[in-house]
């Protein structure tokens, strides 16, 4: 299946992108999903420190993943 | 309106303030951001703020929605401004009107605290010395 | 500029906000006092505040003057307006500036819990029953 | 000696004027000079709830008084 990622501040810096899609196999885990970034970018935010969100909704690390899944690994945020 | 809107143009906030105003009310507490020439001993030239908008939106109000059930209050409104931001600048405002200040000031004290933790906005500093860094406390 | 004031004349927030902007500062927090609708369940039509004015100028300055003492803030500015006010009128404005929202909003609570104590200024409400009468609390 | 005494809010309201002449025994006290007051007057307001001026300032009520004093009696509070 594939899924869409989305990152921002320091790791859209890292990516290089805004976003990418990622073709995973079917019921991948979020965490896993997470693991293949770090492995193509060399995120270095341990997963604890990171929210996600899919599809503009936030969720839980064991979320399922569906086909066509807009996913976003957000680090601690800053505003104010 | 709704309670929380994200800005890419200069907050206004006396008109902010103005339609919040009622005679229902007794007290009226704003809180404004203003971007700041230092921070941590670094000297700060200016700011980015990047935003997950629609995540930003929702959360945001859900915050302003939370304080009106928590909180005595008549009415709450926040702003965030993001994009490229110069010293002094209005980064955010928050405003609540109630009968009493007490409620006034818990809420909008409450309303700041909360966005700073939970609105997916993100802070980049350019300092003086060229260096420029994403904040992620 | 003094750093509180009495006022006969409808009192201009975005003016006094402005002239205490500053990018040394991360924070602003400002009260204000409106003329509200109703009090302990009476309907109010309007008010007046009366003033001593030698000694509500002098007590409201050492309450800015103490609010820069005993907390970290950059500025603090008071208005009280005073005669006949119509519901709604901004009764009394506080603004104060600083490093972190912290100081701000303790200080801005202070300067108005303090103002509300101790400078010689009473309100009388007239209700719309008729009747008015003045708050000693 | 005179002094003159000044009236805000309801004691302005009770006396029926801003501020009056009053003759008094020199060395008079501030509590001897209120209870003429309130015989003039009839307010009702028990010294212990008042706070009192002279001359623009805040005092005690065991301040020493003296010729051509402006003195305010002042009943509690309510700006804001």
């Amino acid at each position: 299946m594939k899924v869409s990622v989305h990152y921002f501040a320091s790791l859209r810096d890292r990516a290089g992108c805004v976003s990418e899609d990622i073709e995973m196999a079917d019921g991948v885990s979020l965490p896993a999903l997470y693991a293949e970034c770090c492995g193509r970018h060399g995120f270095d935010f341990p997963r604890e420190r990171l929210r996600v969100a899919v599809d503009d909704t936030f969720v839980n690390w064991d979320h399922r993943l569906l086909d066509g899944a807009q996913v976003a690994f957000l680090p601690p945020v800053s505003g104010g | 309106m709704p309670a929380f809107a994200i800005s890419e143009t200069p907050i206004d906030p006396a008109c902010l303030r103005e339609a919040m105003q009622t005679s229902q009310c007794g007290a009226f507490v704003c809180f404004e951001g203003w971007v700041r020439d230092s921070h941590q001993g670094k000297s700060v030239r200016a700011l980015d703020y990047q935003v997950y908008r629609e995540l930003a939106l929702s959360e945001g109000e859900r915050i302003v929605q939370e304080a009106c059930a928590r909180f005595d209050i008549v009415g709450a409104t926040a702003v965030h401004r993001v994009g490229a931001l110069a010293l002094g600048d209005l980064a955010v405002w928050v405003g609540v009107s109630a009968g009493h200040r007490d409620a006034a000031f818990s809420a909008c004290r409450w309303v700041i605290d909360e966005i700073k933790a939970r609105v997916p906005i993100w802070k980049r500093e350019h300092y003086h010395d060229g260096v420029s860094e994403w904040l992620h406390p």
